[in-house]
């Protein structure tokens, strides 16, 4: 299958300056930190990022955005990030917000070849300007279509050289849909494997959706709201 | 004058048992404290978790495991993890039961605007939409005015909306609100609160009926 | 959470002359045999049931056709069946024939809340009569609904008491989508656990989805296609 | 003339390292005991497994492990099993290389009829029209004439059609013809099969340039 690469470098290999990402992760948390590293450093330049959140100032698609390497993020929550709302009030940086169920759902239409599908969230608001609306069975919907998307960075628990992945507790959240959307997928791991030491009865992405794969490094984890019972 | 805990005290006891939940951030969170103990009520957390425990112990600590308000959490029997997409299937389909979450302003015919303050930078609706567009039954907890002493309970809203007819209860430090198509009814008044103090603090078509019993803690 | 019913009896009350029921299941692989046999038993009449397939002559929903107790079927492949081309022939039956992919789609829109969706499986052929035609990306799709049923039956390998439900193998199949998408979703499992039994991560159907559970009994798992090397 | 077996022993040799195929029943299914040892192809089968193997011994044979055509079989190292709903979502968006799939009838704009015979019982098109619809690339694996000796190769589809324009091979018990806008576009002949025998067995629009070679095993 030749989908293992050795390191982030090699996996990011053919992003250019103005692709389009899926970047997986709900807050800090499941976000592929080395691929993140990697964009970095390889200076690649007006991208456009799909990711729930936009990391924090100094972590995740934050260091992104301090390095001035994203034109525009998609995303349903930026939350806390001062070097975000400094760009995005000078107008060096593009944002489009919008529901997170759509977000997802606009995912997963892509990596299930459904270009576009009704949903209720947003009717009546602002996102639903320019959208056709719908009505089914007495209730209000507005059609949206599948995100197109050049890579999806994913970031999981355990895979095999195959690429099947599994993801871990809450670390799973936009990863599969996203690692099911790119047209070409990378999933970083933090435990690489041989083809048949995971259960095939437990896997949450299968193979199918995964072009490149490797085991990461020096994961930090960092935890954004540390709450002690 | 209720507190953030008696506001989130009085919205507990809308929950049934075998109710799923889905606790906004803030005073919604503090719902899940005053669960009563004859009851089995399972709180889902939209970044992808089922049955979300209190917070853990040191020991516990995970920082794979979060909630929604990006909170380190734990788990309880029963629980279960799943991805974004099944977890916003859940709440479109109907299958959560009751959704708590706050306002910036409820109008009197159920609308809510809870995600953008023009001028202001946008942080963006989160699951918000999603959740008002399909919960089964919604319940706002906020004050019932703002900062500036100005009502939050309007007959249009001034901010932009987030969902259209769905709220259909309101738990404020004054009141307990339910909404209608007669308007926001007046039905339950916090200890020490009268009906003045909520009509001149309710922009909105307040609807007052009968006696209006006071809240019992 | 009170989910937890006797047996197939108790978990099939309520399901009425006329009403729409989804069957899980592959030809016979990963069906709902004890919520079937009840199914028999009670009598109920002029079902419409949406399954991928319709058995047997003498087992699957076979079962129920011997016993005239179907209207109409919705599936993708009806193969072998002789009363069931006899009742078809005879006009005692209706059958809607959809392509599997659309069969699994629609399901899950309806346990996802979305109330429709495009597909490119169809386009040109008379599954598409009548159906509302779109181009995205010079491609052309047809709009495709969410079922409605009343009733999901589904068979799972292992579930505990709160509903949570796993899958063996390929039995899996359309079961998941199905327990998503019942206004009413009746599981019968092998084993039958307490919560906390089941490993979190590898949960294939989160308990939300389940509103009556049972431990079934005397698995014939009858296989169709006895294939040996 | 080809057998079933040398139909798919020459179809095999389409096949390439790394591509995810997915095989219909009859000489289709027949191409798996043909892939050449030097590449990797990962078997697909619709009703939810990736990674297909051989049929089992007595002491593997597990009710629960079926593959679309309801045959009892096993899985290999890096299987993986999944639901139907995300079967077709590998087959709709593409991930799923080569279909190879039997057929009625092709026409010769790559139009295919393979599932319904009008006035005769019908069994349905299963995944067929999924597949069809969505797949990178379709090779159809069939006699040349069916069984009153009438061409399957024609202009226009007698028979209710699965998919346009979708077919872009063709493998039959006389030759190999590439579909292209041109037409049927013969590329290898059977070994002691004529052009003649071809053309006289061909209905639709036939396409023959310069010296067609025999087909070599």
């Amino acid at each position: 299958m030749h989908k293992v690469v050795q390191n982030a470098d090699e996996a990011i290999r053919g992003i250019q300056d103005g692709s389009t990402l899926m970047l997986g992760g709900f807050g800090l948390c499941g976000i592929p930190e080395n691929c993140i590293s990697a964009l970095v450093k390889s200076g690649v330049k007006n991208l456009t990022c799909i990711s729930n959140n936009a990391g924090v100032d100094d972590f995740g698609i934050g260091l992104l955005l301090q390095s001035k390497q994203v034109k525009k993020m998609i995303s349903s929550y930026v939350g806390e990030n001062a070097e975000f709302e400094r760009q995005l009030l000078t107008g060096e940086l593009e944002v489009e917000l919008l529901p997170q169920g759509t977000l997802a759902e606009r995912c997963r239409a892509a990596g299930a070849g459904i270009p576009a599908f009704f949903t209720p969230a947003g009717y009546g608001t602002e996102i639903a300007e320019g959208k056709e609306t719908r009505e089914f069975h007495d209730k209000q919907y507005i059609m949206e279509t599948a995100f197109e998307s050049d890579y999806a960075i994913v970031k999981a628990w355990k895979g095999d050289t195959d690429g099947n992945l599994i993801y871990k507790a809450t670390a799973r959240n936009f990863n599969p849909m996203m690692a099911m959307a790119g047209k070409i997928t990378i999933a970083e791991v933090e435990e690489l494997v041989e083809p048949g030491e995971l259960d095939p009865n437990f896997i949450h992405t299968p193979s199918i959706f995964v072009n490149r794969i490797f085991q990461g490094t020096h994961y930090e984890k960092r935890i954004e709201q540390r709450t002690i019972r | 004058m209720l507190t953030k805990e008696q506001i989130a005290k009085r919205i507990a006891r809308e929950l049934k048992d075998g109710y799923y939940v889905n606790l906004g951030i803030g005073i919604p969170t503090l719902v899940a404290n005053y669960v009563p103990d004859t009851i089995n009520v399972t709180l889902q957390s939209e970044n992808g978790l089922l049955g979300m425990g209190p917070f853990p112990s040191e020991d516990e600590l995970d920082a794979d495991l979060i909630n929604a308000g990006k909170q380190t959490v734990t788990t309880l029997p029963g629980s279960v993890f799943f991805d974004s997409a099944t977890s916003f299937a859940m709440i479109r389909s109907g299958r959560v039961d009751l959704t708590v979450l706050g306002a910036m302003e409820v109008n009197d015919q159920g609308d809510i605007a809870n995600w953008k303050i023009p001028g202001k930078m946008v942080k963006g609706m989160g699951g918000a939409m999603d959740l008002v567009a399909s919960a089964q039954q919604i319940i706002v907890a906020m004050q019932h005015t703002n900062k500036a002493g100005e009502s939050k309970l309007l007959s249009k809203l001034t901010l932009p909306v987030t969902g259209l007819g769905c709220v259909k209860k309101i738990v404020t430090n004054l009141c307990v609100i339910d909404v209608t198509p007669r308007g926001f009814e007046l039905r339950e008044l916090a200890p020490g609160v009268g009906v003045e103090t909520v009509k001149n603090a309710t922009a909105g078509k307040l609807v007052i009926e009968g006696e209006i019993p006071e809240i019992q803690f």
